[in-house]
């Protein structure tokens, strides 16, 4: 059976913490870009956790959301890459194949969730910091558009562990550098074709909903609502 | 006072053999903003594109304006004369030329411009559908790969369409110029001769290519439009896009071939050739542009104000209220406001009057472009995501060099080439109609011109 | 260039020209992924192509085919003794490298076999100095290529090492017999019906 | 635009030093035999421990082969080596259950960073000129030792000074040990952002001078005084562990959260309720509530419980009034001292006495006032009477500490580190006849993170030899004489003790992840030589030549303890403790934990499982008079400085010490996305009052100096208050933060909290000033927009 890889986002558990950003930036090579070029609007962060104020002072409140790359079905920016940089996997991922990729930037403008980063420049590094760099993972060159892969050199990696053992993948044995690192458990990876899969059974609760879903992207990433004290309560 | 056969030969051709100090010192310019931006463009190379103040989510500004900017332009040229000459208007006899080679031209640097703003120019071949061990070929569901095939079909038209007219010319230049130059134009002549099915087959192929540029061109212009229509941005994704787009170009289109004919007018001395009915003709086609372009936006805006989807309301504002409601509003002026009133009015409908309006209406246009693309790029869906965007001197220079790259061509191109049309001015000459030599033919193939010429031509 | 251009002019283009080429010259040096051969030291590390002729070279795909070693090594002789690949090269049946041996493994052998020769002196002074052999690399992916190989999977299929590396007992140092580009690796793929998924190599 | 020239630059003598390469690399650099044949391309995880800050999380390191740079025999070189390429939590670990913060993540990037002090160096020019030279390890150790030996000959050996960040763990003891031995005070251990005050509070509160550990997962009702257990605060990975559980972790069961604070914290945005109080008035609002339930006989939990009856209950009885009921505590006469609503505190008291299992937690600002014992047994006092335990045991209890050896850990200090700061200081500045001569650093930062009432840059500048272990150059190393580079934490053997963040023992444990990258030595290792070279007592106290032999001896009694490692022989146990990455105790039973908890006695008598060390810190309750409540005094009088101004740990940079690194730097904050930048956070109304529009450059003025840092406009913070992020604003901390940014501890008041003497960082008052626009402030949001909650689909 093939997989289709697909996250829950729990808005109920994420605290914003932020610990999923600086394990991406560790596992996937991404440089900072300095403060010049943040000034510019060119950091970089596959996943970000965006954050709305609502109200004002005193009843102000703040609304977390986790927002990476929603690996659609219906991915608009798949389409309109001229080279086929930018295509859909079997396994349901959005690839962005970095070799084959020309710059034209037309796919980070069809992505409605702006999860597609574009390389400005050569990235680098002051020496020795390069010696942290992920070798599963290839540096990008000047004039290449990347993007959150569901980290996967973990998948390819576990799924050649696996065709070495002969089985198949459990579910929950890997996890992208985001679910892994997440503390209060917002983050859950997990195959979608797999019905008793941790994400699926989340994946079906009566409190998720899909970013931005009227526009028919349909995401591999589902979010779940967050909940009330009363809900709760009244069971 | 008509002139003869001689006189319009003699004023047509000058440009061609004499040169002026004035000449020199144009091309000067053209070349050195032309070189501005060559080293801008191996700068960007060398430092990567960062240089540019592209950012994200703004990915494309400057660059893809300018692309649209141009590939509008261009559809002055070959749609106006394919048009006028398929109507048989005569009065375009003095205007196809320049028109046409406006077209050539501006495709050109429209095309240039995509190839500068990848960020991997070196492997722009990859848009080529070619065969290799990779066993990969272009993704046609592209709208990119679209734009590549038709701006390259359009390319090759309209060069076809413009050095097809001009072989007799070549040949007039062959027999009066002498070394060097007689052996340059002879080969440009192709041998013309000027036999009775010379002029057939010449015939024939301008109405073949008049009638297969118009849908290229408005194909052209819809699938330029369609880099933005197929891609979910709020303001982009829109089915009025291909015609406003298209009657967007011609509306540019027009007034920049008004605009190089005013100055030809006046640097080349052709007041004989270029009248005053040509400018009003031609004024009269912007109005009507004019007034079609404020229909589309004005249908556009009223059908998303309408619509009031929330992310498309924060670029509308965006751009009729907040940061950009200055560039918005004069763009109205500049399509608009302004020159309605100067090309509805006759009396104010002169010569400088067509080439005011024209002037604005070019930087109406280009304003247009600006306002399509990068409003809806800085607001996009989520709000935190959204950004801002400033040009650096890089992208400017690139612009510049643009506009400097398009007069080089014009000029060299003046140089080499009578800009009006000569054998097209004789047979106007003729009393009764009919090719320079007289022959029954001419009557079949619409090369007679009806009547006297105009009296104001006349006059 | 048509006479009468006046000097200024043709100076700023020159100018602009040569610039341009300097600029292009100067392009940010780079150094490999640690774990990877070239190493170059300085204060930053890029992506980027050391040279702009380097840039050129990687374009077109041109490698050095036949490298030379610091040491005249044979595989002939070696492999002639029944040495098995791994032997030397560990790890390449484990994973996505195999090791290069260093003069740990060589002296390993060399402690007592044909310490006379010239070459295996050379390997035990490399030794006596603390010094690992530099050896060269021969095959090598380019950084653009951002291909991922992983030897493992390959030698589990049965894919014998000299369909990619030629065949070694017929050489004595490693020499780039075969152009490893995407068609070989596609043609292979195809043909026995694995995945051609892009994604499979490049990410 | 430096940035970019600076690689210009470097890219240019790159490209020459590639022309020479491109003719054989391999010739550039000679490369050294690997220490470890590891194979290529294949990672293997290690145990390790995160020290970033004192929560002691367990650390897996992965680490795979690669080609650095080194130094080996003095020579540079090529190596394949180990390289630590990702941290990530431990899965063994009670503490953090395999996960790790944005901070823990980024310590990879202390071992990798391109400031590090790679060799030793002595200062050449004047002090603080940052002049060094190189010297080698040898001439450096000789030329301590010499001076070490002089000043104990001189018999004035109580003039070393010992200046370090407070930790907990055999580091510690070794320090402590050596000082001792040779004669010289205790060490002066500082941080700003001390707990002293929370564990006087729980020591007279539940008997143990501890940081409490929260199962939250167990928890229907958390009311949270200022703490933000999320983010920056005590161990705040386990409590986001437990916050995930407590959410969604029990099908239709979901705890209720309100947050009591004057600004919005990270934890304060995740709250179902968010409460603004006035500054320093947490206490009385706590009060506020218990007054509720005991007046109304509330008895949380079911009438069952006597939880809810006066006597009993420890934690109350340290507060005057108690046992009446608390009668100067009716809701309505707190209104306008708190500023929270009788309806409000009356509606909180009824929602936390329907629910079983509630939790009060009071920690960070409301602490650091000059009443925050008072505010924290308040706190104790309700959170004793609430949390019932309504299954096995309450959800506040302590960590049991694990018995070492020998070296046994020594309790924690339960001085304020403010004070001990300050009696250096004064020591120094005054010259009194025991006037420090020599001061050792290590990761100290005081230049920075003091107070500038404390005068210590002044005071340093008096002492004439400064040695400091530092990694980095940082505002007091730049002071020293002499630096001696510790290793990087992933390259030495580590161990800690966490203090809360589970109910498990926890000792942690590791061997050095990686080989050495620079020609650094182990702090500890060097102290042990220091000693061995000093003969005497010295060597006698502290016999082991290097650290792991001193970390063997310590843990090795832990054999017999049971717990995790179950093994016959010490060696094998000594091994096992370091793959396993340290020992652990066996998770308490429902059964022992309720003996431990003492259900019925609320949060009384939490202790550790066992009984030793729980008694250990254990002081009578009657001791201490009942305490009255306390009003908060603050620096500068309202009319003249009308703000309170509200300095906050950093969610990126924690105190400040973790400003250098990169990805820390351009971790958007959490609440207001900024990057690479400090700022200013304001309400829109002041903002409007006083014209301040977002990102326009703003003007802090205390008593003590000013700043000034670009402002945010944040509908979460009360009008009143003026907050600001610590960690930016060093003057001389490396590439990354050197001048970026103002420091918010440069203008705070030399306020200590009355009972304990630790730093009262929160009581400091400001005046505001638009100073600038946009342009000078530099504000670097990655947020586009900060409202418009995106429309989604409506829930299937």
């Amino acid at each position: 059976m093939s997989h289709k890889w697909g996250m829950v986002v729990d808005l109920d558990r994420c605290t914003g913490c932020e610990a999923c950003v600086v394990a991406c930036h560790a596992e996937n090579n991404i440089p900072t870009a300095g403060a010049d070029q943040a000034a510019l609007g060119r950091a970089k962060h596959w996943i970000r956790v965006e954050r709305y104020w609502e109200g004002d002072f005193p009843d102000a409140r703040i609304r977390f959301q986790p927002v990476l790359c929603q690996q659609c079905e219906q991915a608009p920016c798949e389409p309109v890459c001229p080279t086929y940089a930018s295509y859909h996997t079997p396994e349901g991922l959005n690839a962005q194949i970095y070799n084959r990729c020309i710059g034209t930037r037309f796919c980070a403008n069809a992505c409605p969730y702006n999860v597609r980063f574009f390389n400005f420049f050569n990235p680098q590094w002051d020496m020795p910091l390069e010696l942290q760099l992920n070798p599963d993972v290839s540096l990008r060159t000047v004039g290449v558009m990347e993007k959150c892969t569901f980290c996967t050199q973990r998948i390819k990696a576990a799924e050649i562990q696996a065709e070495a053992e002969k089985r198949d993948l459990k579910d929950g044995e890997f996890n992208p550098a985001c679910a892994q690192s997440c503390a209060s458990k917002a983050l859950v990876f997990g195959d979608l074709n797999d019905p008793n899969s941790e994400v699926s059974r989340l994946e079906r609760s009566n409190r998720g909903t899909k970013l931005l879903g009227e526009l028919g992207t349909k995401p591999n990433v589902t979010y779940l609502e967050r909940g009330t004290w009363e809900d709760a309560k009244n069971g | 006072m008509q002139r003869t056969a001689e006189q319009i030969e003699q004023d047509l051709l000058r440009p061609v053999f004499h040169t002026s100090k004035k000449y020199w010192v144009a091309v000067a310019f053209a070349t050195s903003l032309f070189f501005a931006g060559v080293a801008a463009f191996c700068y960007q190379v060398y430092a990567g594109i960062g240089v540019w103040g592209i950012n994200s989510p703004v990915f494309w500004a400057f660059d893809i304006t300018n692309f649209v900017f141009w590939i509008g332009i261009s559809h002055a040229g070959t749609l106006i004369s394919a048009i006028l000459r398929l109507t048989n208007a005569t009065w375009r006899r003095p205007v196809t030329r320049c028109a046409e080679a406006i077209t050539v031209f501006s495709v050109l640097i429209g095309a240039l411009i995509p190839l500068c703003h990848i960020g991997r120019p070196w492997l722009a071949f990859w848009m080529i559908p070619y065969p290799s061990e990779r066993r990969i070929w272009p993704n046609f569901r592209s709208p990119l790969a679209w734009d590549f095939f038709a701006i390259a079909t359009y390319l090759t038209g309209s060069t076809i369409f413009l050095l097809l007219p001009t072989i007799p010319d070549f040949a007039a230049i062959r027999d009066t110029a002498t070394g060097l130059r007689k052996k340059i134009y002879r080969v440009l002549a192709l041998g013309w001769q000027g036999t009775p099915r010379q002029w057939q087959r010449l015939e024939t192929a301008m109405h073949i290519m008049a009638i297969a540029i118009v849908p290229v061109a408005v194909s052209v212009h819809t699938i330029v439009s369609w880099d933005f229509a197929m891609t979910p941005v709020p303001m982009w994704h829109s089915t009025i896009f291909g015609p406003y787009f298209v009657a967007g170009a011609i509306f540019s289109g027009i007034a920049a071939l008004i605009l190089t004919m005013a100055v030809l007018r006046k640097v080349l001395r052709l007041e004989e050739y270029l009248r005053r009915i040509h400018f009003e003709n031609l004024g009269k086609l912007l109005l009507t542009m004019s007034l079609l372009w404020f229909y589309f936006t004005f249908a556009e805006r009223l059908t998303t104000w309408y619509g009031n989807a929330p992310p498309e309301m924060v670029v509308f504002w965006d751009s009729i209220r907040k940061n950009f409601a200055p560039l918005f509003w004069i763009m109205v002026f500049c399509n608009f406001l302004i020159p309605v009133p100067i090309l509805g009015i006759k009396r104010l409908r002169t010569i400088t009057g067509t080439a005011i309006a024209s002037c604005t209406v070019v930087v109406g246009m280009w304003l247009e472009r600006f306002l399509i693309i990068v409003p809806s790029l800085e607001h996009k869906f989520l709000p935190y995501s959204w950004g801002t965007y400033r040009p650096t001197w890089v992208e400017d220079t690139l612009m510049a060099a643009s506009f400097g790259f398009m007069a080089l061509l014009y000029l060299l191109f003046s140089k080499f080439v009578p800009m009006i049309s000569v054998w097209e001015m004789k047979v106007g000459l003729q009393p009764h109609g009919g090719v320079p030599v007289a022959t029954a033919e001419g009557e079949h193939h619409g090369l007679v011109l009806e009547g006297p010429l105009p009296t104001d031509v006349v006059e | 260039m048509p006479t009468g251009w006046p000097k200024w002019l043709l100076m700023i283009v020159a100018g602009a020209c040569t610039w341009a080429l300097v600029e292009i010259a100067l392009t940010p040096h780079a150094t490999r992924a640690s774990g990877q051969s070239e190493y170059v030291t300085t204060g930053v590390f890029t992506t980027a192509h050391p040279t702009a002729f380097a840039a050129v070279k990687d374009f077109v795909n041109m490698h050095p085919k036949h490298p030379v070693q610091p040491i005249a090594y044979t595989h002939t002789v070696h492999l002639a003794k029944g040495l098995q690949c791994p032997f030397c090269h560990v790890g390449v049946d484990q994973g996505p490298e195999a090791r290069i041996p260093g003069v740990t493994v060589c002296m390993s052998c060399h402690q007592v076999i044909a310490t006379d020769r010239p070459e295996i002196k050379k390997i035990a002074a490399y030794k006596a100095r603390g010094e690992e052999i530099p050896w060269v690399r021969v095959y090598d992916y380019s950084e653009s290529a951002h291909v991922k190989f992983n030897h493992a999977p390959h030698i589990r299929a049965q894919v014998d090492c000299s369909n990619c590396h030629s065949d070694m007992t017929k050489q004595t140092t490693a020499e780039r017999k075969v152009d490893m580009n995407m068609g070989f690796c596609i043609a292979c793929h195809k043909q026995k019906q694995v995945s051609i998924d892009c994604e499979t190599c490049h990410y | 635009m430096q940035r970019r020239d600076f690689i210009k630059i470097s890219a240019l003598s790159g490209a020459m030093a590639t022309l020479e390469a491109c003719r054989s690399p391999e010739q550039q650099l000679i490369r050294f035999v690997p220490e470890e044949e590891l194979i290529p391309g294949i990672a293997t995880w290690k145990p390790s421990v995160c020290t970033l800050c004192s929560a002691g999380c367990g650390l897996q390191v992965r680490v795979m082969q690669g080609d650095a740079e080194v130094v080996r025999r003095g020579q540079y070189g090529l190596m394949k080596m180990g390289l630590a390429k990702k941290l990530e939590g431990n899965p063994q670990h009670p503490v953090n259950l395999g996960k790790l913060c944005a901070r823990g993540q980024a310590g990879l990037q202390v071992l990798y960073h391109p400031d590090r002090i790679t060799h030793p160096i002595k200062r050449s020019g004047s002090r603080g000129s940052g002049e060094f030279q190189e010297i080698t390890w040898d001439d450096a150790l000789k030329e301590l030792a010499s001076r070490l030996a002089t000043l104990q000959s001189s018999n004035s050996a109580n003039s070393l000074a010992f200046l370090a960040r407070p930790m907990r763990g055999q580091r510690r003891e070794l320090i402590e040990r050596f000082l001792k031995a040779y004669g010289a005070p205790p060490a002066v251990w500082y941080e700003p952002f001390d707990e002293t005050v929370l564990r006087q509070a729980n020591l007279l509160s539940f008997g143990r001078a501890a940081l409490p550990t929260f199962d939250l997962r167990r928890a229907d009702y958390v009311i949270s005084f200022g703490a933000d257990f999320l983010g920056t605060w005590n161990s705040p990975v386990a409590q986001s562990i437990g916050y995930g559980e407590m959410r969604q972790g029990r099908p239709g069961r979901r705890a209720k959260f309100v947050q009591v604070e004057s600004r919005m914290s990270q934890t304060g945005a995740n709250a179902d309720e968010w409460i603004p109080c006035r500054p320093g008035t947490e206490g009385t609002l706590a009060l506020g509530i218990a007054h509720v339930i005991l007046s109304e006989k509330l008895a949380p939990g079911g009438p069952t419980s006597p939880a809810g009856s006066l006597e009993g209950s420890r934690a109350g009885s340290v507060i005057a009034g108690w046992s009446a009921g608390l009668p100067d505590f009716a809701p309505a006469a707190l209104e306008k001292q708190t500023g929270v609503s009788a309806a409000v505190i009356t509606r909180l008291a009824h929602e936390i006495a329907q629910t079983g299992s509630a939790v009060a937690i009071i920690g960070g600002a409301p602490l650091a006032h000059t009443n925050g014992l008072f505010s924290a047994l308040a706190v104790n006092a309700l959170e004793s009477l609430i949390d019932t335990g309504r299954d096995q045991r309450p959800i506040l209890g302590f960590m049991s500490e694990p018995e070492l050896g020998d070296a046994a850990q020594s309790a924690v200090p339960l001085q304020g580190s403010l004070a001990s700061l300050n009696g250096l200081a004064q020591a120094a500045l005054l010259g009194q006849p025991h006037a420090p001569q020599m001061l050792l650093l290590y990761d100290a930062n005081p230049i920075f993170s003091a107070p500038p009432g404390v005068r210590i840059r002044e005071a340093i500048a008096k002492i004439p030899y400064i040695v400091s272990f530092g990694s980095f150059i940082d505002e007091t190393s730049a002071q020293a004489d002499l630096i001696l580079p510790d290793h990087a934490p992933l390259e030495s053997w580590l161990d800690s003790i966490p203090e809360s963040g589970s109910f498990q023992a926890v000792a942690n444990l590791a061997p050095p992840a990686v080989a050495p990258l620079h020609d650094t030595r182990a702090m500890p290792d060097v102290l042990l030589g220091l000693a061995h070279q000093l003969g005497g007592d010295v060597a006698k106290a502290l016999p082991w030549t290097t650290f792991d032999a001193l970390l063997r001896a310590a843990f090795i009694p832990l054999r017999t303890r049971g717990g995790s490692i179950n093994k016959k022989t010490d060696d094998e146990f000594w091994s096992t403790a370091q793959e396993q990455g340290g020992w652990w105790s066996d998770a308490p039973t429902a059964h022992a934990a309720g003996a431990q908890g003492g259900g019925s006695q609320g949060a009384g008598s939490h202790a550790g499982s066992q009984p030793a060390a729980a008694t250990s810190s254990l002081v009578p309750a009657a001791k201490h008079a009942p305490m009255a409540p306390a009003a908060p005094e603050f620096a500068g009088t309202p009319a003249e400085f009308p703000f309170h101004f509200l300095p906050y740990v950093s969610q990126a940079f924690g105190d400040g010490s973790l400003a250098h690194l990169p990805w820390m730097q351009e971790l958007p904050d959490v609440l207001t996305t900024a990057m690479w930048s400090s700022w200013v956070e304001i309400n829109p109304k002041t903002g409007e009052r006083l014209g301040i529009r977002q990102g326009d450059l703003v003007e802090i003025a205390s008593q003590q100096g000013s700043v000034r840092a670009p402002a945010v406009l944040s509908p979460g913070i009360a009008p009143d208050i003026v907050a600001m992020p610590v960690g930016q604003g060093h003057e001389n901390f490396g590439r990354f933060a050197t001048g970026r940014g103002a420091n918010p501890l440069s203008i705070l008041a030399p306020l200590a909290e009355h009972q304990t003497g630790s730093l009262a960082w929160a009581a400091t008052r400001v005046k505001l000033a638009r100073a600038g626009g946009p342009e000078q402030a530099k504000l670097i949001l990655f947020a586009g927009g900060m409202r418009g909650f995106p429309h989604e689909e409506e829930p299937r």
